[in-house]
């Protein structure tokens, strides 16, 4: 039976078996995946990939790129950090590892003007994107510290949907990460009554990271190194040429979604996000916390084993930068 | 079943056709099933239809109901709707023996209780007592022929006051053996005296043709048209027996000259 | 005992339908019994046999077959707390409510599509064609419109369900023998009276095969909204239950939530439209292997 | 002028269905050819016609109710670059293959349903459970088990189509009257015989009911099922262009995608079903309203 | 429509029913409709059954037919498969006349090109050369009936090899003229003897009975029991008119105590 057998799965046993033939990378079409979004338009990852072909995988949501790397139809993607520990807790701490951050900050709760202190949400609802999500975690954890949770409705919508919600006055509050909290505040007159950054250290937390198959990460070790000199790339382009970046970015979105964001949105999206590879793994831990405070989850998921930093540590030497610290996550 | 309905002899004809045309599909498929019918039949009247399989005497019968459409020539009613019993039994299948029955009479707006008692002796008079709470699917041949005769009867005994009334019966007996059709013969005149309905009767039965009727008309078949018509109203044995003879033998003519 | 507990909501049903003329079950042989009893129970046992002996078997992983007992835990956690009631009551109630105004809406368009050649030429395509628009497309639609209230909800049960229906009795109107209506013509049947007396009761077997159609669409349609549109006003229904599922990418609450969907509709076709269709059938004769 | 069209399409339906004996279509009288145009065109022009009102006078705002022209001009962008042909290409070609591999899987599984009692006790209500459920429920575990493949989106096509279809032959054999499979028995006819040569062809106005119902399934699940993801493998159906619609919150683009899908719709129904459904009834002397 | 077969009088029955009983339906609703039959038919022989409308002649048939499974009793059958020609019609409504009667030849698995020479010979032999591109619905009741007579006929005629020929007939003249009618009988004659299949004949005319059959079974009703048999065979015209005088009593008396 099952138990007998114990649970030897494949990524323990695999070994290096040098480049790979194909990398299956996933993303969003989101301001929040910036660096993916430049990266492939310039091609930044095609080419530190070389021969190793690249399939771009654009997902709707979190769940289902999650069930795509349980799944094994995925080797590397950009996702949000709840969905991610999702996926690794979902798994057991099997099947994948975050190997870098993608973004930090980026989300805020913005409300109609008549809203301009927490206490004012009382018996009003507050949306967010999914639950479960960063921000849903986020929004209910403040709730739990302002004493605020039962006063105070949680709901989640998609975020097209919230805004136009948001434009006919049926939500008068709502967390939302980059482009999104813009488009409130841009095109629907909505106010920040708070940016997620004032909650954190140095106003750095996760928005998205980028996480790889472990049974992949173990046999092309080289080709996540390549991806990852690619996202490099991608970051240092879009700190030296921003206007160009945001270009990039909105071409991305125009070819993939039909259409691309106005440039005020992308403005003011862009200076709330911060593209940075250094997963902030330190406020994992908290994270998960977060999300039995919230209520979201009922026990806190143990992060041991969830990051493995070794091949970003071996490309950030290589191009003269400081390590990345995984805070003792990388080990079980 | 001594229902008396006002009979109205006054008008001078329950149905007129004249050079009545149908034909059956377009171009080359085309069939003309009757050509340049002249028939008329007097209020309270007994008329036989007889002809070879396939001549066109439902077609006649569904022309008058008013189900078809004549391609020429124009069709008089005295009645705005004849009662009529199809060729096939054509009970509703979902509906038992006696709701079958009752049918016209609930579509006439007859009450439940008045409805079930005319329904029972309707069924009553076709020898089906027992089998009213039947389906379709549970009768015989010759019972469901029965209950639509029934049925028939029904829509036909319910009519005040619209015109001369008319039946038309599309070999009403043809799944019935020999006495309850000899029994129901005799109910069918008892019926058609006590109502002085006119009747179109279609059979393929000389011997029942000439004992019901008071005309006979035959068909000739591809095209139907009138052959001939005979007056059999109130003949003894031996002259019906000699009428008999003689359809008989004119329906030969008319089916080799048709083959040949 | 399932098959017991119908007879008598089979017979309310049947009923209610008094119009259609239903006839009164017949006596029942112990061998359907024993048969509709235990045959579907054995096809479950058979079912949850195989499951458990692949996940014994660990072919896969356990996030990707989760073990029926981890699937059985969530249902019975939900049971536990009783939130299973307030899911079941929100969905259920809804689907309902959604079913039968699709079914007031349905009918008398299914009569007109079928009786007027002109509304058949007219609006038959677009029928289809909506009906053929998946549910998840309204949504955002419905809730522009209506925001999230049950209005919005209804509106997309109802695009799914009323064309459905409709095609269904259109398509078991064709199929009447054409002696029938003939029939009711010359037994002085006027226009409604040809369609409450001649029409609906003969066309019944394919209406009600259009009606099991037909709550298959509310219901998924119901469900596809749950799974968008949330909200407190809303309640928490079963789509909803599914979709918090999805977003903590949680295998066991997926399956879970689709054990629940999908007895809601085993259920329903095992208590309403199994003995409807059985009555129906038998009354005309065509039991066929019922 | 999709009728005159149509008419070499359906003889060719029926060719390819020849087993069944339907039969070459009769000819056919202006004034059908009249109605079947101009109707359905009429029922267009109006419903712009309506729509176009509301929006000049401006009730909803634009966002709630876009100008029929925008949606237009987004139909008219897409299909200027020549997206729009990717998309029908990319949706369309999935969905015949999945109709036709549901066919393949539900008329089998409709006869054995319809005609062995205890396989109908046992899977019958477990086919219409799956019925209700949406297919939306099953892109996570399909994709779970399948990858971002094609496959995936073929099992959740197959679990929308395969239960209607198969349901929708159940019906139509159930409506057979009983006298035709008896003088099938004794002409001869085996089991198999008597299925190609007698059930099928009987069953078939329902069974036709049932492939409209399977189509629109098919079609629905595999909006749902292109939600998945987008990818050099999967391509970028119409289901994807319509959830991008919604996740811009772009009213013009996501009526268009309906649009699109909708057009899609109605497209098959007169191209393929209404024709064929035509020849069948006109066959049997069942021509009703057609 | 010379169709010649091996005839197989070698056994010493046709069809032997003992004790047959047949009740339809459950508790209270149950019908016993046949009750104690006893018959046998020999290789080769034509028997005609007679009895009331509803006594369970169709019923015996499709007991024989294997139809439909007797309550108690036994039947043996010398042959796997008779041929049956059913009381309705029964045409598949979606395959043309011609193609109904090839139906036995397909399945049996002649080659098309004989069996639609042999559909053209059947139809013609029923008078229906023309119509064999028809479909049901464009034809009258009675050429439905002859088509569906046809169609027996290829099933009969088509057995190689297969035990003793057997041919059930329902009422298979009920719906036709007089002329065409008798046309037929001898035309099935003629096939009866060149073949030497038994036939069991259901029909409700009597002359019909004495004229065609070797013996005639009366059938009394409620429940359906084997009331008396008249041996026919080769009786001349004044003896047939005695027998029939008879049997019409008998049945006349039958139907009156049933009716008591
Ligand atoms: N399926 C059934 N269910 C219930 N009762 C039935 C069924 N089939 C036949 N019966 C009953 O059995 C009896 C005999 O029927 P059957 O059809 O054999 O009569 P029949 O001799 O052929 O009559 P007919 O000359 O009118 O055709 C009838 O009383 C009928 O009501
Ligand atoms: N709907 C139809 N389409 C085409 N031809 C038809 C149609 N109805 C009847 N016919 C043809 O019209 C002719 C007359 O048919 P009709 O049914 O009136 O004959 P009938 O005299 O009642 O014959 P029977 O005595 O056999 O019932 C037949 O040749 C038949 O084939
Ligand atoms: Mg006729
Ligand atoms: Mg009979």
């Amino acid at each position: 039976s099952r138990a007998d057998r114990g649970d030897t799965s494949a990524a323990d046993t695999a070994t290096d078996q040098g480049p790979a033939a194909e990398l299956r990378l996933g993303y969003f079409p989101n301001v929040t995946h910036a660096s993916a979004l430049i990266g492939l338009e310039k091609g930044f990852f095609a080419k530190e990939l070389g021969g190793t072909k690249l399939v771009p995988t654009k997902f709707n949501d979190g769940p289902t790129e999650v069930a795509a790397f349980l799944g094994g139809s995925l080797d590397a993607g950009f996702i949000g950090s709840g969905p991610a520990i999702n996926a690794f807790a979902k798994s057991d701490g099997e099947a994948v590892r975050l190997v870098a951050g993608g973004t930090s900050a980026g989300a805020q709760l913005v409300t109609s003007a008549d809203i301009t202190k927490p206490e004012d949400l009382v018996g009003k609802t507050v949306v967010t994107p999914a639950l479960g999500n960063t921000q849903d975690v986020a929004l209910k954890k403040w709730l739990v510290d302002k004493g605020l949770k039962d006063r105070v409705q949680v709901t989640n919508r998609e975020n097209a949907q919230t805004l136009d919600a948001f434009k006919k006055g049926e939500v008068q509050a709502a967390w939302l990460p980059e482009p999104w909290s813009s488009r409130l505040v841009l095109d629907a007159g909505a106010k920040v009554l708070l940016d997620e950054k004032e909650l954190w250290a140095d106003g750095k937390f996760p928005t998205t990271t980028l996480l790889v198959r472990t049974q992949y990460l173990k046999e092309h070790p080289q080709t996540v190194q390549a991806l990852l000199r690619g996202l490099l790339t991608a970051n240092a382009y879009a700190g030296s040429d921003s206007a160009d970046a945001k270009l990039a970015v909105n071409k991305q979105l125009e070819a993939l979604t039909g259409k691309g964001l106005n440039a005020a949105v992308i403005d003011r999206a862009f200076t709330s996000i911060s593209l940075d590879t250094d997963p902030l793994a330190a406020t994992y831990p908290r994270l998960a916390k977060d999300a039995v405070t919230a209520g979201v989850a009922t026990e806190e998921t143990k992060l041991n084993g969830f990051f493995d930093l070794g091949a970003l540590n071996t490309v950030l030497k290589a191009a003269g930068k400081p390590e990345a610290d995984a805070a003792g996550l990388d080990t079980k | 079943m001594t229902a008396t309905l006002p009979t109205h002899r006054g008008t001078d004809t329950a149905v007129r056709l004249t050079g009545v045309r149908k034909t059956f599909g377009q171009g080359t498929r085309a069939v003309t099933a009757l050509d340049g019918i002249d028939l008329r039949v007097a209020p309270g009247e007994f008329v036989c239809l007889l002809g070879a399989s396939g001549c066109g005497k439902t077609t006649v019968l569904n022309l008058i109901a008013g189900l078809d459409q004549p391609s020429a020539g124009t069709i008089e009613l005295s009645t705005s709707r004849p009662a009529v019993m199809f060729q096939e039994a054509a009970l509703m299948p979902w509906l038992t023996a006696a709701r079958n029955v009752e049918l016209p009479l609930r579509l006439a707006g007859v009450k439940k209780a008045e409805r079930e008692t005319r329904a029972a002796e309707l069924l009553d008079l076709v020898r089906l007592s027992g089998a009213g709470d039947k389906r379709p699917h549970e009768l015989s041949g010759g019972m469901r022929q029965r209950v639509a005769l029934a049925r028939a009867l029904a829509s036909a005994l319910n009519r005040e006051g619209d015109g001369a009334a008319l039946l038309l019966m599309d070999e009403p007996f043809s799944a019935l053996d020999a006495i309850t059709r000899d029994f129901l013969q005799s109910e069918l005149l008892r019926v058609w005296q006590a109502t002085g309905t006119a009747v179109v009767f279609v059979t393929h039965d000389v011997r029942e043709a000439v004992r019901l009727g008071q005309r006979v008309v035959l068909l000739s078949s591809k095209p139907g048209r009138v052959v001939q018509e005979w007056a059999v109203a109130d003949l003894d044995a031996p002259e019906g027996a000699l009428v008999t003879e003689e359809i008989n033998g004119r329906l030969r003519e008319v089916i080799s000259s048709h083959a040949a | 005992m399932p098959h017991e507990a119908t007879a008598p909501v089979a017979d309310h049903a049947v009923e209610g339908l008094d119009a259609l003329d239903a006839p009164p079950e017949q006596p029942r042989r112990r061998t359907g019994l024993v048969r509709s009893v235990l045959a579907p129970i054995g096809a479950l046992v058979l079912f949850v046999a195989v499951w458990q002996a692949l996940w014994a078997a660990a072919i896969w992983p356990e996030y990707q077959l989760p073990a029926p007992i981890a699937v059985w835990d969530q249902v019975w956690k939900v049971t536990q707390t009783g939130q299973v009631w307030e899911f079941l009551w929100v969905s259920v109630h809804r689907a309902i409510i959604g079913f039968l105004i699709s079914l007031a809406v349905a009918t008398p368009l299914g009569l007109l599509l079928a009786k007027v050649a002109i509304v058949r030429a007219a609006i038959g395509p677009v029928i289809s064609g909506l009906q053929s628009l998946p549910s998840v497309a309204w949504v955002p639609a419905a809730v522009l419109w209506f925001g999230t209230t049950d209005a919005a909800i209804y509106t997309v049960v109802l695009l799914g369900a009323v064309p459905s229906i409709a095609n269904g009795l259109v398509a078991g109107i064709d199929q009447i023998p054409p002696i029938l209506p003939r029939v009711g013509k010359v037994l002085g049947a006027g226009r409604v009276d040809a369609a409450r007396y001649i029409l609906l009761p003969a066309a019944l077997p394919g209406y009600l095969a259009g009606l099991k159609q037909g709550w298959a669409f509310s219901w998924r349609s119901l469900m596809a909204a749950e799974l968008i549109a949330t909200s407190p006003q809303l309640g928490f229904g079963l789509g909803q239950y599914l979709h918090n599922g999805m977003s903590l990418s949680d295998m066991s609450m997926v399956m879970a939530g689709i054990l629940l969907i999908f007895l809601v509709g085993v259920g329903i076709e095992l208590l309403l439209f199994r003995p409807l269709e059985r009555a129906v059938l038998r009354a005309r004769g065509l039991s066929g292997s019922l």
